[in-house]
Formats: C-alpha cells, structure tokens, sequence
C-alpha cells in the first residue's frame, strides 16, 4: 500500500487507499468504435429507469408514435420523463422487470418504418459530433441549462440513473467550485465510456462546461484511469487551451468509480458519510451524461439511446448504439449470439453487475453494458467458515469492517451492525472479491442495510400513527 | 487467624466483643435507616408488580426491550396494557388489574400469509447461487418469477421463537396452537407477506395473493395467483378490488359460508382459509361440506 | 479472461456443505445441454480472486516443510513419530467431533493438518505417545471445536494442546534431548527406534539462561541458525523457518504486521535489558534465534483466526506477545513464554479488534 | 404444608436447581477446593451446615425484617455461623481447616446462602426452610464432590488419597491446578446441560 | 520500598490474579461479562469497593480488633463493614449521580456478595501486611478483576459470532475459555 502511494506520487497519478486490482478483462472490446445496432422488432420501454417517482404514461394503446416522441411525464421533481428511441405503434400497457429486481409498468412498441444501415450510421454519426451551431455557454442560463436537462429526461448514466436535473439543481446553502466528470470506467470488461471518450471528446467538454455553467463551478476536472491511454490523449488534446478545464489520471484500480473514492483521489476531498459530493462543493457526472447534457441544450435532443459495450461469452463482442427499452436478447443477438458456455448474463459489469433472470429485460438509461460470463468464470460457491483473516478489511475503500457487519446481520443483530457503520457500505464487492472463506458479505450487507431501511420505515409509520 | 485459647477467656472478649458489635450494628442500622429517608429515589412500585405478572421471555414482541421495559413503558403509560402479545389476555387482564384500568376483551390476532403458491406452482424459477435465505434473495431480481409472493426459504420459520412455524412445500404453515401473536414473522418477511388479522372466527378467509401485476403477468408468473378480475367483489362488499389485488374487510367478514357463492366465483383459487390444521384452498372447504353435508345426508336415514 | 476468476478445476468437492454447489454444477451442464438456457441469479460481485481457505492452509504445511526436514535431521525418528501421531489424532478428533453434532465434514479446509503440524513442532521429541495423543485431543476439542470449529476459536489450538500438555505434564514437557548424532549410531537400532532410550538429555538454549542451570555453554549464534540444538521438534533451526516465512510473505498468506511488532519488540526489549545489564541478561540476537521466537512470530501468532482484525490491531498484538514473552523469559520462572504470550494475547485479541476498528472514511455515520 | 411439598422441595435442590451446576452460583469454592474429594466433601458439609442454620433462624425472624436492612441482618446471622463453623473445623479437623484457608470464612459471601435467604427463608415457615436448606446444601456438596472426585482421580489418580489408577498412569497435573478447575466445571456444565435437556424431552 | 509495592501490586493483579488464581469473584465474573462495557463498569465498581473495604477493614482490624483482643470477630465486622459501605454508596451515587449510577451504581449491590471483596480483606489480614501494602494490595486486586472480566467479555463478544455446540453456550464456554486463559496467566510465575 505503501509502495503504491510511492509510485502515485512519482507519476503524478491519483489513486486512494485500499481497493483492489481485478484484470480488466477490456482488450476484447476496447479497440472496436462504435457501431449502431438495428431497430428489434419490438421494444418495451419501462417508466421508471431512474430514482425517484415512476413516470406517467401519456401515450395511449395502438398509437403511432415518433422516434424521440416522449411517451411518458415525469412524475414529480425527483422524476425524469421517457422518450421513445424508435418510431412504431404502441402495444398494451404492461410491465417489465428492471434490474432491481422489480416490476414497473412500461409502454412497448412495435416498431414500424425500420432505418436502413446507412439511415442508423448517419444517426450515430450525428450522435458522436458536435451540435454545428451552438449558442456560447455564457448565453444560456444556468435555468435553461437545467430545464433542457429536465425536458430530456437525463438521468445519470453511469448505472445510479439519478435524475441530473436534479443533482445540477443546487439548494441556497450550497456552492460548487468542481465538476468532475467520471470517466475512470472502473468495472473490468466495460469500455463504452472509453470509446466515448475517444470518438466523442468534444461532446464531453461541452457537456462539461455547460454543467458548470448550470452550478457555477468554475473548474471542470475530467479522471480517467491510467488503462485508457487513447481516451486520455483525445480528452487532453480536447481540453488544450482552456485553463479551467483538466484532464486527471488515476491508477487503475476497483472501485475508482465510486464517488466516495473517486473524490479523495482527484481532489483529496472525503465526503462524509452519509452525504453527497454536494456536500465538498463537487458535482460528479458520468461521460455518457455529460454528452447527453450536451445533446439536450445544444440539439434538444432526449434520451433514447446510449452507448453499451456487450462483452465475454459473445460471438462478436463490441461497442454499440442501441435504442433504449430493446431487449438484452436482441442485443445479444446483434454481438454475434452467445458462446456455448454461456451461462450467467450481466447487466453491467461483473463486479456490480447484475444477474439478468431473463433476456427479454430491456436496455434502461442507466445499462453501461452487458457482460455475459462463460461457465468456468462464474464464481464458485464453495464457502467455508470466516477464519478472520482481515482482507475484507484491509481492502475496503470506505474502511469499514464487512465481516463484522456481517456476521452481525447473519444474526439478526441490526443494531449493532449499525453501530459498525452498516449504512456507510457502498455494496462495491471489495470484500466479497478478496474473501478466501467466499463469504456473500455484499450480500448480507445489501439485506442489512434493506432491513434497517424497512424497520425505520415501520418506525415512521408507527409514530405517524 | 489462628486464636489463642486463652484469648478467649479474657474479659475485653466477654465485653468488648459484644459491645463492637452492637456498637457497629447500631451504627449501620441508623446511618443506613438516614439514607434510606434521606436518599430515597422515587420509583413507581407498579413497576415490579407489572414486571412480575410479565412471562419474562424477553421476546421483544411488544415492541420494547424486554420485559422490564415494557412493564416501565405500560406504567408510564406509554404502552398499552394489552401489550404483552406473547403473554395472552390473561397477562392483560392481570397488568390492567394492577394498573387498575377496567380490561376490555380483545379479538386474538393471528398472523396469516397473502401467498398461497407452493413451490412447484411458481413459475420462472432460476438456479440461485447466494445466501439460501428470504431476506437475501429478495435482492436478487429473478429468483423466482413472481416479485411479489414467498421466497420460500423461511425467514419466518426462523424467526418464530415458539416453534409455531414450518414449511410445506416452499410455503410457511402456521401453527396457531404454540402461535402467541408476537409478529416477529411479520417482521422477518422482507415481501411484507405476513399480516396479522383478527380472528373473529375460528377458519379465516385470506387472499393468498400479493401480487398487484395485471393479469397476464401473474398467470406467467404463478398458477393461483389473483388476477383482479372483481369476480368476488361483485359478489360481496366484503372483498376490495383494487390495483388488480383482491383484498377482505375483516370488519365486515361474517362466517365463511357467507362467502360462499363469492369465493366460488374466483376463476385463480388465490383465496385460502387458515385456523383450520392447514392452510386450505376455499374451494376445498368448501367441497369438503358439500360432501360431508352429502354424507350425512346419505347415513341419516340409516342411523334413524 | 479467464485468469482472473477463481476455479480450481482439479479440486474435489468432498464434504456436504458443498453439496449445493454440486447441484448448481449439474444444473450448469444441463444449461449447456438445453436449448433455452436457465441464466444463473446470484449477488454481486460475480468475480473473486484466487485466494481459498484450503489455500491458505496448504501454504502453511509447504512453508513448514523445510523446518520438518531440518527437524528429522536433528531429532530422528522423534520427528516423524510426533508428526504423523498429531496429525492421526486431530484429524481423527475433529471428525468425530463432527460426527457427534451432525455437522458436515471439515477435514477439507486442512485446518486440523496445520495445527496438527505446528503442535508436533512444538513438543519436545522425546514426549511418550500417549501424552502427543492427548495433546492432540486438546488442541482440537477443547482448543477449536468446542468453539464451533474453524474461524471461531478464541486460542490458537496447537497452542492449547501444548498448554494443556504443559500444565499436565510439566516433567515431561521439559524433558530435552541432545541433536541425534548421526555419524556415531546412525546404524545403531536405539536411535532409528527414537525412544529416549538412548538418548541424551541436553538443556536448551534458553533453559541454560535460568539461574540454577547445571550447564551454561550457551550455544554460538551459528548453531541456532542451523538449528542442531536442543529444543522442541520444529523450533530449532532459524534458516528453515525464515525460509518458509518468506514464502509465505510472498504467497501474501501472513502479513508483515505481526512478526514485525513481536521480533521488534522483543529485540528492544531484550536489548534495553543487554545495554543496561550485559552480564545478567544475554545479546537479543541470542533472544532472537533460540527458543520458539520465530516460530511463533511466523506460524503461530499469526494465526488468522486468533489475531486481530485490523492491521493496526496486529501490529499492537504481535507488540503484545514479544513484549510478554520476553518478560517471561528474563522475570519468569518458566524458561520460555512463546506459548504463554500468545495464548494471553489471544485472550484479548477480541478487545484489541474492537478497539481498533477503523472509523469509516468520512467518518461514522451521525444519528 | 403438605409432605408432598416438603420432598420436591428437598429434592428441587438436589438436581433441578442445583446450586453450582444448574444455577450457576456458589462458584468460588466450587472451583477453588474440589482438588481433592475430601477437601469438596468438608467445604459441602461446612456449607450446608451454615445454610441450614441461617435457613432456620432467618424463617424465624422474617415478620421483622426491614427491607432496607435484611442483607445486613442475612450477612450478621450467616457471619455468626461461619465463624462457629470455622472454629469448629480448627478444633478439631486442624490439617482440613488449614487447606481450606480462607475459603471457610467466604462462606459467608457464598450467593447460595443469600439466595436461599432471599428466595426461601424470608418467605416460608421454619419447617420448609430447614428442608430447603438441606437439599440444597446436600445438592451443593454433591456437585462438589463429583468435580472433586473427577479432579483428583486424573489430577492425582486417587480418590479420598486412596490410589484407584495404576502407577502407569501418568497423573495430570493440570487437573489440581486452577486451569484444571475452570476445565472441569466447563465440561461438567455441558454434561449436566445435555443431561437435563434430554430429560426435558423424554418428559 | 517501592519495588516491593511494585511487586505486591503485581502478584495481585497477575501472579495471583483473583479470578484465575483464588476463583474469588466468579459470579460476577460469569454473570456480567456478557458485553464489554458493562463488565469494565462492574470491574471498576470492584475495584473501588475493594480499595475502600480494603483500607477499612485494615483500619478496624488493627485499630479495634486487635488492640481488644477479639480478632474472632473479623469475619463479622468484615462483611458488615463491606455490606455497610456499598449499601452507602450506592444509594449516595444514585441519588447525586444518576447517570453514574446507570452505568455502574447497578453493580453495586451485587458487590456484597462479591468473594473477591472480603477475599482481599481476609488476604491482606492473612499476609500482614502494613496499611499502604493493603491498599496497593486492594487496588491490583481489583484491577486485576476488571482486567480479567473485560477480557472475557471480549472474548464473550466474539464467541456471540460462533457456532458453540447448544450444551456448551454461555457458561460451560465462558468456564473453557477461562481454563484457557488460567493457563496462559500461569506462565506469569515471577520469583521474587
């Protein structure tokens, strides 16, 4: 660890305590560019693809609707309305499962007049350049920044699909100096947002800048890990000349994407726990958010694509353009099939990712790729007792003591897990990744922290009674 | 420590001996006599006596730390007398007796469980590597089809201190016989399956369902779940329709025959009696009559 | 791809608890089989490195393999005997232990090999059998078992056996033979047999350092090095165990914590005491390579499951246990404090974890 | 109080709420002089003798008790007999009384005494006290003349000095030693926990 | 002199530690060593009382007993003197000290019948030793109790976490452990 700091600070490169070194696994896409994929034949759009109060539907049955036609309302400030990626007849109103596990409601659509090949490069095309004309960022309003981000339906793209008109919305009280832009892309086999970074950098200044218009930071900070060597010369070849804008690399390690890491590593600033990185002046957009933002103030264009990367036990893995609500499956199916020992398909990457029951689960705002892991990579479950050895611990990038925890919500104990910091757990699987007993710790924690979440909401209830 | 006999005769012995000890006696009697007046904390005598009449398990059922803080909490009055779910009326009545509060009789409630599908009736089931309990595969989407209904590795069961809990067929059963009441397995379901529900009758009419799905999604999920088809709510006001669940108004709920011609209508078989020895599908109580009502029907002329 | 997801392909799944994992493995071949594949569901993270329980065990028993050759050289027969009877009798005890509460089988994780192991090299060769047996039988009952098994004991429990062991059998525990002289009567069948028939009865180095003692020709530093003095059976040679314990530092099995704060301690200890009286107290390089120092500062204080949680906390415990022994060793009336050291070190390595827990970054998380 | 009443209460003490094994109290010289079967049976006696006196005169004197005093008045009464218990055993049993030591007089501070005091004496007529005092006081001297007798037969392979192992057998210091004492009971608990949960069961 | 305190605090604390060597206090010992702060409060309680009773009972002995000539009366004065002074004090602490009192007044009573008091009292008789000698000797007694009880407690803490066969749970387990740490204290054999 020692020796780690050491090398750090002769490199000039940032890195924070603790963490672990899992093999990125990103040679097999991290060379291919982008390419779109073709309309499925159906899509199902859910309404709640973000944090906060599901969307209304404002579309009705056996409607025609336009690509880039909103099809549902935010449901409230902590909302984000849906737009549709493709044109096509709306089906029954159903639900769909989402990665949490849960069902929400969603609109599908038959797709109808399907882009040939050239019509979706164009697309992508448009999707990767600049706005030709754009109104200087001191013409626009830090209001017209937010409500555009708003209108789009802009959530964090990252995989916490935050709505980012909220987080750009900054209270009285409060004032940001820094906007980060997280392209440390820190889950190994993922590389959308380093291809990003490399087919679009001037997208992601613009978006850069225009969030710090929208907060009135005046210092834009965009960290990328030492692996992507290309997304690091375009972004500083993109940032060349303008004095308030930087480009940071870090040391590549898991999980340099968290917030809470991410933040004393570039800036040396500690959020504290249980807060935000509102709460140290910063505000942290993903790359694909930030040139989302840019395509909602400059184009007005909504969110109905993103870029994913689609990796492991696939035929032909890639980078691709996919409309939002297309199922896995088709994805799937445009990277080539998978491979035949195909056995556990991941929205996300494999440390954070989660394990999909079912390929008709559509593509969300917040889907940065999909990871299918071959038989001999899944994880075996041949758990023994804790023997205390203390990796979990030594490990941990928020310095808390999984085992403990643990070993306390195994027993029921939630107080005392509480009292070992329970809720600070960020569930970024250090600890399960390092456990030689292959204790589920992020499990348990995960359940802790829902039990606790559901005993004070009782507890509310109950005095509100 | 050894004493010397001779000691023993001496006359400090005969006089002194007695004379220290009734001096340091007296000395203690009355200086502990002053502090007991002087250094007196008041405390409510009520306390102990409800902390008596309290079984002592210290389930935590009512909701406090134990029994002895229950019994401070009930005599602040900051607890009702009825608190005591593990110790029964009889409990209540003797706390309401110390409390001197006039004691009123109060329907048991029972816990029931708004799932009814075993396991081999879920569908969309998926290989789960991870912890093998409720609360933790709750967080794992896809375990099994239905987001709403039992997991069925029995945090419940685990949770019961009585042993009034086990499972069938990936479905708790409850025995109502050791059950006291205490909502631990309320708690312990991460779904909310569980709720209590006043048993006004012995047999209780349950919807075994909690999922609020549209109806197609539930048959692709579960093979006796509720669709919310209103079958039953056109029948009678007891049942409520609502968000496609079927839910019972138990202020209403009279006797299970009452129901009858409502519950034969439900084309799902979601609805379940409980406080008989199992779990049973309405129907089957239902047809277990009509054939017992046959029977006699049938032996009655013999027998006369 | 595949490097960095841990599979051992050739291990064997042996005991019940892993009975799960056998039918999610054939539900995997069917997935390959079907058509329409059953995708698996399981919580993050879906990667782990390489590291096993199982693992860390076998590399303790290769670390140990250099002492075991050192110590059939010095000692004979004796090594092999004590060896082989503590790993039949813990092996055995903890089986039947299990057997008794209906638990799984646990011989698995080699847990019971490396206690077995560390409490043979701990014992005096000549020790009669029945004495090693019962030892054994302490070490896994009382020292682990009644504890609920692996990673839930409070003692290490080689160290319990050999404690039971000395407060039964002092005279016997203290008993010591002189380095098998194989020049002499290697064909002679007294040696080969082992028992201290013929055997000559040496002090050891630190046994020597004791007021009273017959003999004080405190050994040259070259010989503990070696190791052909007298002692207990894996104790002696100091470039056996320094080898291991470089493999295990590498294999990252132990960390340099604890070792660290015993033999630091112990070396400033031990040398505060040689400046400020050289003739009463002996050079702390001599502290250093006699007795079972190493071999508890390496093998036995760092015992993952007796030792604190946090780094922090190991550094203050293997402060704790040079410190201890060293005052054993100079105060004391027993010789050698290893044992005791660690053993009271472990006792309150609970409060040690719980005093040293890190704070979360950015601190606890407020009411 | 009827006679059926009298024997459960004797017996009650016996096994059931057996001092030392069971309720878990008494512990100090259950622990520091069952080294030797002689030594557990003179300290059960001694106890015993003292818990039926105090049994006896604190049943008599109970309507006067004041609440804030009655531990003084237990400590007073128990004090009086321990230290007529003590001198006894120097008179005439000097040798046991000396390896005894101090553990004569903390007799007085043994929780079975106070318990029974307070659970029994001050609540139940003479007659029942008298018998709760000897059950319990018998039950007490059993627990530690069967720790005793574990102890010394593999601490010194005898029992009652009487050597019943061959001299082959090694004898196992540990067991006269305190370690030894702590690991007897341990085990002995877990027995009689075993014991008493399968009679549960059968019952 | 001062070496000599020195060692008489030593041999109390550890050498002769009153749990793992004399078994004086093992109710309590076994009883409130469930959780580490109640048994550092509990241990701190013993050590005052047992430095208070201690000088006390030095002070009646040599000043009262002795000179009349009724040493037969020290097991009675003794005990009164100790149920008489944590009786005081306990209810002044809980009335002054309410919050004192919550987190080691509740321990008080219990102390009475603490062995490990009238233990100390009936030693420091038994060793002659002269007033400071009793005093140091009451206080790493009672140091040495607080220091064992919280060490259990720890490990009690920790074995909350193990799989302790059914039969063996709470005492049977906390006795093993002290066997353990008895032996461990063992090695401390200093001549003097």
């Amino acid at each position: 660890m020692i020796a780690e700091k050491l090398i750090a600070k002769m490199t000039r490169k940032k890195v924070f305590p603790r963490g672990i070194h899992p093999n990125d696994s990103k040679s097999a896409t991290c060379e291919q560019p982008i390419t779109p994929l073709a309309w499925p034949a159906e899509v199902t759009i859910p309404l709640q693809q973000h944090i906060g109060a599901p969307a209304s539907p404002m579309v009705t049955p056996r409607q025609d609707v336009k690509k880039g036609e909103q099809i549902a309302a935010a449901g409230g400030f902590v909302s984000a309305p849906v737009h549709s990626g493709v044109g096509g007849k709306v089906g029954p109103l159903t639900t769909c499962l989402v990665p949490t596990g849960k069902r929400v409601p969603a609109v599908s659509i038959k797709t109808q007049s399907v882009p040939s090949e050239e019509q979706l490069q164009a697309e992508l095309e448009e999707y990767l350049s600049p706005a030709g004309e754009v109104r200087p960022i001191g013409e626009l309003s830090p209001e017209t920044i937010i409500e555009s981000a708003q209108n789009a339906g802009l959530v964090g793209m990252g995989g916490a699909t935050f709505p980012t008109h909220v987080k750009l919305k900054i209270g009285p009280n409060k004032t940001i100096d820094t906007i980060v832009i997280n392209g440390s892309e820190c889950e190994p086999f993922l590389t959308a947002d380093d291809r990003l970074m490399q087919q679009a950098p001037s997208l992601v200044v613009r978006g850069l800048e225009l969030a710090m218009r929208a907060t009135g930071a005046s210092r834009g900070v965009i960290a990328i890990e030492d692996n992507k060597r290309k997304a690091i010369e375009s972004m500083r070849q993109a940032v060349a000349g303008k004095s308030n804008l930087e480009v940071a690399v870090c040391m590549t390690k898991y999980p340099m994407g968290g917030e809470r890491q991410l933040l004393p590593a570039v800036l040396g600033r500690v959020i504290p726990t249980g807060g935000l990185p509102l709460d140290v002046g910063v505000v942290v957009l993903n790359v694909a958010t930030s040139i989302s933002l840019a395509h909602a103030v400059d184009r007005g264009r909504p969110v109905t694509h993103r870029v994913l990367t689609v990796t492991g036990a696939v035929n032909r893995p890639g980078n691709f353009f996919v409309p939002i609500g297309t199922p896995i499956s088709w994805v799937i199916e445009q990277a080539g099939g998978l491979r035949k020992d195909a056995a556990m398909v991941l929205m996300g990457g494999p440390m954070m990712g989660v394990t999909m029951p079912d390929l008709s689960i559509p593509v969300i705002k917040g889907t940065s790729g999909i990871t299918v892991l071959s038989r001999s990579e899944v994880r075996k479950m041949d758990q023994t007792a804790c023997i205390k050895c203390g990796r979990c611990v030594e490990n941990c990038p928020l310095k808390l003591s999984p085992t403990r925890i643990a070993h306390a919500v195994k027993m029921g104990d939630l107080e005392l897990a509480e009292s070992f910091n329970l809720m600070a757990c960020c569930e970024c699987g250090c600890c399960s990744y390092v456990c030689p007993a292959r204790m589920p710790l992020v499990q348990y924690l995960k359940s802790g922290k829902a039990a606790v979440l559901r005993k004070r909401a009782a507890a509310k209830a109950a005095s509100t009674k | 420590m050894l004493m010397n006999v001779s000691n023993i005769l001496g006359l400090s012995v005969l006089v002194g001996g007695p004379v220290i000890l009734v001096g340091l006696g007296l000395l203690l009697a009355v200086g502990l006599s002053i502090a007991m007046i002087k250094l007196r904390v008041e405390q409510d005598p009520r306390i102990e006596q409800v902390e008596a009449a309290l079984p002592g398990a210290n389930c935590g059922g009512c909701g406090y730390a134990g029994c002895a803080a229950f019994a401070k909490a009930v005599v602040e009055g900051k607890a009702p007398v009825t608190g005591c779910t593990a110790g029964g009326e009889g409990i209540g009545q003797a706390i309401a007796k110390i409390m001197g509060i006039k004691f009123e009789v109060q329907v048991k409630t029972r816990p029931v469980i708004h799932c009814a599908a075993f396991e081999h009736q879920r569908k969309g089931k998926k290989p789960y590597h991870g912890v093998q309990q409720c609360s933790e595969a709750n967080l794992v989407a896809g375990v099994q089809g239905c987001t709403y209904g039992c997991l069925g590795f029995g945090d419940c069961v685990a949770s019961c201190k009585f042993g009034a809990l086990h499972m069938d067929r990936g479905l708790p059963e409850f025995d109502y016989s050791k059950c006291t009441s205490c909502g631990a397995c309320v708690k312990a379901c991460p779904r909310g399956l569980i709720e209590m529900i006043p048993f006004t009758q012995e047999a209780m009419l349950v919807v075994g369902c909690s999922n609020r799905d549209p109806a197609r999604v539930v048959r692709e999920v579960c093979e006796v779940g509720c669709l919310g088809c209103g079958a039953c709510a056109k029948k009678s006001d007891v049942f409520n329709v609502d968000q496609n669940l079927a839910s019972i108004d138990y202020n209403k709920f009279d006797t299970l025959e009452s129901l009858r011609s409502a519950c034969e209508k439900c084309p799902a078989g979601a609805l379940v009696v409980f406080g008989r020895e199992k779990r049973i599908p309405v129907k089957d109580v239902y047809a277990k009559t009509q054939s017992d009502t046959q029977a006699e029907a049938q032996s009655e002329p013999v027998n006369s | 791809m595949n490097s960095n997801v841990s599979h051992d392909k050739g291990q064997e799944f042996s005991d019940a608890r892993t009975q799960k994992i056998h039918e999610n493995a054939k539900v995997l071949e069917k997935i390959a089989e079907a058509s329409q594949p059953e995708w698996i569901v399981e919580p993050g993270p879906h990667l782990s490195d390489k590291s096993t329980t199982r693992r860390l065990m076998i590399d303790v028993i290769v670390a140990l393999i250099p002492a075991m050759a050192v110590a059939v050289w010095v000692f004979g027969f004796n090594a092999i005997r004590l060896t082989g009877l503590c790993l039949v009798s813990c092996l055995a005890t903890e089986y039947l232990f299990n057997l008794i509460r209906k638990r799984p089988g646990t011989l698995g994780d080699f847990s019971a090999v490396v206690t077995a192991i560390i409490l043979a090299f701990s014992l005096p060769p000549t020790l009669p059998n029945f004495a090693v047996i019962l030892g054994s039988v302490a070490a896994i009952a009382i020292g682990k078992m009644i504890f609920g098994g692996l990673g839930q004991n409070i003692f290490n429990p080689a160290m319990v056996g050999r404690a039971f062991l000395m407060t039964a059998f002092p005279v016997l525990m203290t008993t010591w033979v002189a380095p098998v002289d194989w020049k002499v009567d290697s064909s002679a069948p007294a040696a080969v047999a082992g028992e201290n028939v013929d055997a000559v009865s040496q002090a050891t180095p630190l046994t020597m350092l004791k007021p009273g003692s017959a003999d004080r020709k405190l050994p040259v530093l070259r010989e503990l090095i070696i190791g052909r003095t007298s002692g207990s059976l894996g104790e002696t040679s100091v470039v056996a165990l320094l080898l291991g314990a470089v493999y295990l530092l590498a294999r990252r099995t132990i960390t340099w914590h604890i070792p660290l704060g015993m033999l630091g301690s112990a070396v400033i200890f031990a040398g505060i005491a040689y400046m400020a009286a050289p003739g009463k107290f002996v050079n702390p390089m001599f502290h250093l390579g006699a007795g079972a120092m190493i071999f508890g500062a390496f093998y036995i204080a760092t015992d993952l499951v007796s030792s604190p949680l946090s780094r922090k906390g190991q550094l203050i415990y293997g402060v704790g246990c040079g410190v201890l022994t060293m005052v054993i060793r100079q105060f004391g009336t027993y010789p050698e404090g290893v044992m005791f050291s660690i053993l009271m070190m472990n006792g309150l390595a609970p409060l040690i974890t719980r005093y040293t827990i890190s704070k979360p970054l950015g601190g606890n998380v407020r009411a | 109080m009827s006679k059926s009443n009298l024997v459960s209460q004797f017996t009650n003490g016996l096994w059931a709420e057996n001092p030392s094994l069971v309720m878990l109290i008494g512990m100090c010289p259950t622990l520091a002089i069952t080294n030797s079967v002689a030594n557990a049976l003179t300290m059960g006696m001694a106890t015993m003798f003292v818990l039926v006196c105090s049994n006896l005169v604190i049943s008599l004197i109970r309507s006067q008790l004041q609440a804030h005093l009655r531990i003084l008045v237990y400590m007073l009464i128990v004090a009086t007999f321990v230290t007529v218990a003590d001198y006894m055993l120097q008179a005439y049993l000097f040798t046991m009384s000396q390896s005894l030591g101090p553990y004569v007089p903390l007799i007085i501070v043994n929780c079975v005494i106070l318990a029974r005091a307070e659970i029994c004496a001050a609540k139940k007529g003479p007659v029942t006290s008298f018998v709760d005092g000897l059950g319990v006081g018998l039950g007490f001297t059993f627990s530690l003349t069967l720790l005793g007798v574990i102890r010394e037969l593999f601490g010194s392979r005898s029992i009652l000095n009487y050597q019943i192992l061959p001299d082959s057998f090694e004898p196992w210091v540990v067991m006269v030693l305190p370690s030894g004492a702590f690991l007897t009971l341990g085990l002995v608990i877990g027995l009689v926990n075993y014991l008493r949960s399968r009679k549960r069961v059968e019952a | 002199m001062t070496s000599d305190l020195i060692f008489v605090f030593i041999t109390a604390a550890i050498i002769n530690n009153f749990i793992f060597k004399y078994f004086l206090g093992i109710c309590p010992f076994l009883g409130v060593s469930k959780r580490t702060d109640m048994a550092m409060g509990m241990g701190f309680a013993v050590t005052f009382v047992m430095t208070v009773a201690g000088v006390l009972t030095w002070i009646i002995y040599h000043m009262i007993l002795v000179p009349m000539n009724i040493q037969f009366l020290q097991y009675i004065t003794f005990i009164l003197v100790i149920a008489g002074t944590v009786q005081l004090v306990e209810m002044y602490v809980r009335k002054f000290f309410p919050n004192l009192y919550e987190s080691f007044g509740i321990f008080l009573p219990m102390i009475t019948t603490n062995c490990a008091i009238l233990g100390a009292c009936l030693f420091i008789q038994k060793f002659e030793y002269n007033l400071i000698q009793a005093a140091v000797f009451s206080l790493g007694g009672g140091l040495g109790f607080a220091m064992a009880i919280t060490i259990m407690a720890g490990i009690r803490e920790e074995l909350n976490f193990s799989d302790v066969p059914r039969y063996f749970k709470g005492p049977a387990i906390t006795l093993i452990s002290a066997a353990i740490l008895a032996m461990a204290f063992s090695g401390f054999l200093i001549k003097r």
